[in-house]
């Protein structure tokens, strides 16, 4: 069955067909993968297995057009299919060839480029990641240093980005690169499909704040890209970037989490071990999240009411973002209340989606903890809450 | 939730005769001499077909939905109208409309000339929802006896509809402003819409009880609902047209060489200002839209937008003071009035923390 | 009794007789007007009166040098003294002159200066108002344009100034004028005392938001001012001026008021119009303002602990002034909303001490709505919030 | 609320001490090798004295008041020490001191052998004041059967101070982490102090009641206030670094051609972690003040200082991490560890809510 067969249109019933699938599909252990999730990434092999299964189904990338493998599905069936997704818990594979890379080289790249590339990203056999910021250059992204030379059909590329999620786990990685040292800094930046496996690429993970290892920095020494990797036209690296990187503010469905969320509040605030059910301003503090998750919740219909597939969310992205991860902050600081001294072992393995034995912390508590710690880094990956600011007062209010 | 084409027409053709009606000198004015009803304004009102919103077709009504009504009340907000219009249509679509003995006066509600305001708060906070004020029965009738206090826009009003404890269930009643037996004190209020406290002491004749018992409970459920979603309207109106002020203030003002909406700190705190309102927009046109729909969840969303207009408004208007400066200060300058406005609003018929309580009762 | 009679050095023996005296002292009219100010200033002519009688007592300028008139207090009798005071609704004079220009007059003065002002400002037969801010310079005080042209002995006068608290019952100004357009701008400005009376001054009041005229604006036309009432040297004002505005932030015991205004909401709390009893998470704001109240408490008494009588506080005095004037606001707020509908009155006739009626209002919330409107101007005046916050960045963490 | 000189003293070379002899690094290695104690530290806190802080001279104690105790406790913070300080300090100075049974244990504890962690917290929320664990008596003497979990730096103890109910009130008893009957799985924690979780099931004979009944319960109080503070100042220290850290980060690191200190958003950011850290500095001093005056009012400052700080080390943490951007997230800069320190903190013994709900049960 792919991507065309039809599948009800009335949404209850997309709905109980969405549900069908995935009691199917999902494994426990993907199940377990899915639950024990603490960052945007599940355990890797979980997630490119779940990838695949979604693929071979025709739902690897519902947000694509039906020509490159997409679903025809519209917003609201596509919104279902997240949200079902994410309350069955399944796992969330490595995302940023299908929501970031993919739509950009449908519209930039080369017919070539197309088809070398999309089939791969779609059904998670590559796995990219994304090279934008370097050491030096972190909201101030026009300030990155690392070069390419032409050599002939070739670039050479040195340099190193920093922040590089699941590089140790990629095979291509898309970069952000200088190939034009006189021009002011944006007009001299290109856009280059690099091969991880490509000599002199070497890779540092570092481990997070939970322990856990997601964040790389990726080293380049004189590494041969072909000029055909280019993608858009050389020097104009900037324009594919900006508009990448509104998508992917404006790809994600916050509400979504945000009320697997507030889920797990009631089931927490059910369960014997929570330390707040005697504190009656914990249950207000729950009730004004819920109604900002409502809002924002609306503001993202409003938004992608008023856009058809394809468009660029532009600013208002910014918005959103802004509150989505906020009101995730929000979510976890309640959560860890919640979970008091219960959530404060560190057992690593349990996280595991093969792990089956029995946790230190109570069993409602074990992702809590590093759940609340890498919220912090949602204000800062993908643009900061203050470069979001800054482009909300800029371009919604221009001041 | 983007505006049909109906929708669009009325709030451009209400955003055209305001802007051109509203002097922000006169009425400070007019204020000051205790005019909030200003009669030409109120007459257009009528003749644009404002009051004639929430009644059917039937009634000559326009049978227009909440969404519609919401427009105006958002537009109140920005242009800081003191006549008692979401005052007069939230009774309208909830009281007037639910009684039968209403509809001989709706012409007159339609025309402008009877102002129905509704008189729900006493000196103690419970009675909000339970009246102390009684409607008891008499040989030859009915007598109300009590006190409504705090009711704005009460100054414009002609009659009250009276919420009493019937001793069978509530009762709304309604009392010409003139009636002898009622004593009311009319005084200004910070926002400039006027207020009143009334003594009741009075005979009621059958006609004058629009709804009793259960149908009178049911109504004030919808009057409160209503008034929600207004207040949170028309709360949106004055927090947008604050911070659009300040976006324009800081633009021009300079300080240090440059002007104010340079200054990053300053930025960053527009931001918020705009990020907040519209997430309340979008919950208000929800709450209209659950409402017109009658939806399962109208009640959860009316509250939900009461909170959340009642808590944005608030840091808004406040932020707009402060991002000004001094001039914010003074009354000869807008931006404090949207500040006071949205304060009144605050408490108008149910406050944040009602709302608030009533959302997760809902939710239990 | 003269300032320099004994009084009980034991804090609550001199409690008592600071009790004893305002027992005795203020009349029901006085006590009326202390409690119906609405903002830092009381109703004027009572405000007048009691600076005379606190004179006549001996204690006109407890914060004062023994030899200029002050009580010899240490500083835990000042604050008691302070405490009582506001607990017996003594109403709050005009300060201007007390609190700012009385300790610089002592250190910058002349002999002559301080002979011919203080006596009149420890008295109350003058009163003074603070001429800084400009229709064009508010934060940036150091831009202003007023200028005084030297003609023979006296200077000449030109410009307006604005915000300035009382100046229509003030009989004079001490004011910030530019003495040199040459050189850059915190260079050019003296700091000049000049008589409300002389020609070519007027007064421009200012409705606030909350109905009363407390703001004027005040315009200069070719004003003679002798060159003898130049306070420091020419061109030194803005150093003059510096310390003022250090001594203004400092001088005041913020927790004072606050603690005042929470009992405020006790009585508030328990009476029948409180709109927030059944409110659970009202209590434990108003518990969680209390205990930022205290922290505020136990850092005032830090400070002062670390200063000698005289002291310039300096940039610690932008602490207090941020944490004391927010905390303010959210007192303000709080007692706001707990007057809920009752506040919506607004008759300004109820604020005179003169007045015996009853109150459309709440007995209760007469002049809650007038202190929250009134709250908002607290972190615009004496230094912006945000001048503050830029100082505290500046001067104690060396950004 | 200034230091006294020999307070000055003992920060001087507490601070010396643990400046020459942390290293960030060596600190991560350690916890990934389940090191949270490391002997030679642990020695040379014995040696400078440190454990032997709250007893009286008779019993070669120091006779320390809790201001004293809190310099450690702040020192801890800033310097992420790992070691049992102010655990074995909360329960030295108020249950231990507090029992006769417990002299004989004194000079291990001060030579620092005996290490003794409280084990209060349960599987259910409520039992932290009321125990489920239960201390019965037997024919030979007394059994002690129930759960204790998540003791924080619970890795580290040689021995338990276990609260249990002895159904004649609550009794605290002492039991060796070795003892028969005890099944003890200790695991890491984010802030690196390691915890446990322990099943006693085990005889106890008269010696290990260390107390009972009102004693007991007097003790219980003493610990959680006790507690409270040294939380608070810990925390304190924590934000002070954080604060300190991201001052200095921000100076050095350029963006957009300029120090990131130089930008205005984030210099009143960084204004508002001073000022919430200095205030909470002041009532921290207060309450270590109130305790040692044996104040009425200490119960009061103490819940007031847990709840500011809980408040404060929240934000100034998250603050910091969010100022210094993507090097904040790693493992290997400093930063996140306050944060996750002081998350920790939050919840030791009492959390935020409880003091804040105990806090207005006194003023009630």
């Amino acid at each position: 069955m792919n991507a065309s067969s039809p599948l009800p249109t009335d949404s209850d019933a997309f709905r109980a067909a969405v549900r069908d699938f995935l009691r199917e599909a999902l494994t426990p252990e993907l199940i377990r993968a899915g639950e024990r999730t603490t960052s945007v990434f599940s355990d890797f092999e979980a997630g490119r297995q779940w990838q695949s299964i979604l693929h071979q189904r025709g739902w690897g990338a519902p947000d694509w057009p039906l020509e490159y493998g997409g679903t025809g599905w519209d917003i609201q069936q596509r919104y279902i299919f997240q949200e079902e997704c994410r309350q069955a818990n399944a796992p969330t594979p490595v995302m940023m060839g299908i929501q970031m890379l993919g739509p950009m080289l449908m519209h930039f790249g080369t017919p070539s480029q197309k088809e070398r590339f999309l089939p791969g990203i779609i059904s998670g056999s590559n796995v990219w990641c994304q090279g934008y910021s370097e050491p030096g250059s972190g909201s101030d992204l026009a300030s990155l240093k690392t070069t390419a030379e032409h050599d002939g059909d070739d670039f050479i590329v040195n340099g190193t980005k920093i922040w590089t999620s699941m590089a140790h786990y990629s095979d291509w990685i898309f970069c952000l690169v200088r190939t034009d040292k006189t021009v002011k800094p944006q007009a001299g930046i290109s856009f280059l499909l690099i091969d991880m496996a490509t000599p002199g690429i070497t890779v540092k993970p570092f481990t997070s704040l939970d322990g856990e290892v997601e964040q790389c920095q990726v080293f380049f020494e004189d590494v041969r890209v072909p000029t055909a990797n280019l993608l858009g036209q050389e020097n104009q690296g900037w324009t594919v970037a900006k508009s990448l990187l509104e998508f992917e503010r404006g790809g994600q469905h916050f509400t979504i989490d945000l009320k697997k969320q507030l889920s797990k509040m009631q089931h927490m605030m059910s369960s014997e071990t929570c330390r707040v059910t005697a504190d009656p301003t914990f249950a207000y503090r729950v009730a004004e999240t819920q109604i900002d998750v409502m809002a924002l919740e609306q503001t993202e219909l409003r938004i992608k009411g008023s856009l058809t597939a394809g468009d660029n969310p532009g600013a208002l992205s910014s918005l959103v973002k802004v509150s989505g991860t906020e009101l995730g902050q929000r979510c976890a600081e309640l959560l860890i209340e919640a979970a008091g001294q219960s959530a404060i072992p560190w057992q690593s393995e349990v996280l595991a989606p093969s792990y089956e034995g029995s946790t230190a912390a109570a069993s409602e508590s074990v992702t809590t903890m590093a759940e609340y710690i890498n919220s912090r880094a949602t204000t800062i990956y993908g643009g900061t809450a203050e470069i979001q600011r800054s482009i909300i007062a800029k371009h919604v209010l221009g001041l | 939730m983007t505006m049909t084409e109906e929708q669009t027409m009325l709030w451009d053709t209400a955003d055209r005769y305001l802007r051109e009606n509203t002097d922000f000198n006169q009425r400070r004015d007019q204020i000051a001499e205790a005019i909030y009803n200003q009669p030409q304004k109120w007459q257009a009102f009528a003749e644009m077909g404002w009051l004639a919103m929430p009644f059917p077709e039937s009634m000559d009504g326009l049978n227009f939905g909440l969404r519609e009504i919401a427009i105006l009340a958002e537009l109140c907000g920005q242009y800081l109208v003191t006549e008692p219009l979401i005052d007069t249509l939230a009774v309208a679509s909830t009281v007037l409309m639910r009684s039968e003995r209403a509809t001989a006066l709706v012409p007159d509600v339609i025309s402008g000339e009877l102002i129905a305001i509704a008189a729900i708060d006493e000196p103690t906070a419970e009675s909000r929802l339970s009246p102390s004020c009684t409607l008891s029965q008499t040989d030859s009738g009915w007598h109300l006896q009590g006190k409504k206090y705090w009711i704005s826009a009460g100054a414009s009003a002609t009659h009250f509809v009276v919420l009493a404890d019937s001793g069978n269930g509530l009762a709304w009643v309604l009392v010409a402003k003139n009636a002898e037996g009622l004593s009311c004190e009319t005084f200004p209020t910070h926002d400039g819409k006027g207020g009143a406290n009334c003594h009741f002491d009075l005979p009621i004749n059958d006609d004058q009880i629009l709804l009793m018992g259960d149908a009178a409970a049911e109504a004030l459920a919808a009057f409160r609902e209503c008034a929600m979603t207004l207040s949170s309207a028309e709360t949106l109106g004055a927090a947008q047209a604050a911070l659009d002020t300040t976006v324009d203030y800081t633009k021009q003002r300079e300080q240090f060489g440059q002007p104010l909406a340079s200054f990053q700190a300053l930025q960053h705190r527009m931001a918020n200002m705009l990020i907040q309102t519209e997430t309340t927009r979008s919950l208000v046109y929800a709450a209209c839209d659950a409402a017109d729909r009658d939806s399962p969840d109208r009640g959860r969303f009316a509250r939900a937008a009461k909170v959340k207009s009642a808590a944005v408004g608030r840091k808004v208007t406040q932020e707009a003071i402060q991002l000004h400066g001094g001039i914010a200060t003074t009354d000869e300058y807008i931006v404090g009035h949207f500040f006071k406005r949205v304060t009144a609003l605050e408490t108008w018929v149910c406050s944040k923390g009602e709302a608030l309580q009533e959302f997760m009762a809902l939710d239990a």
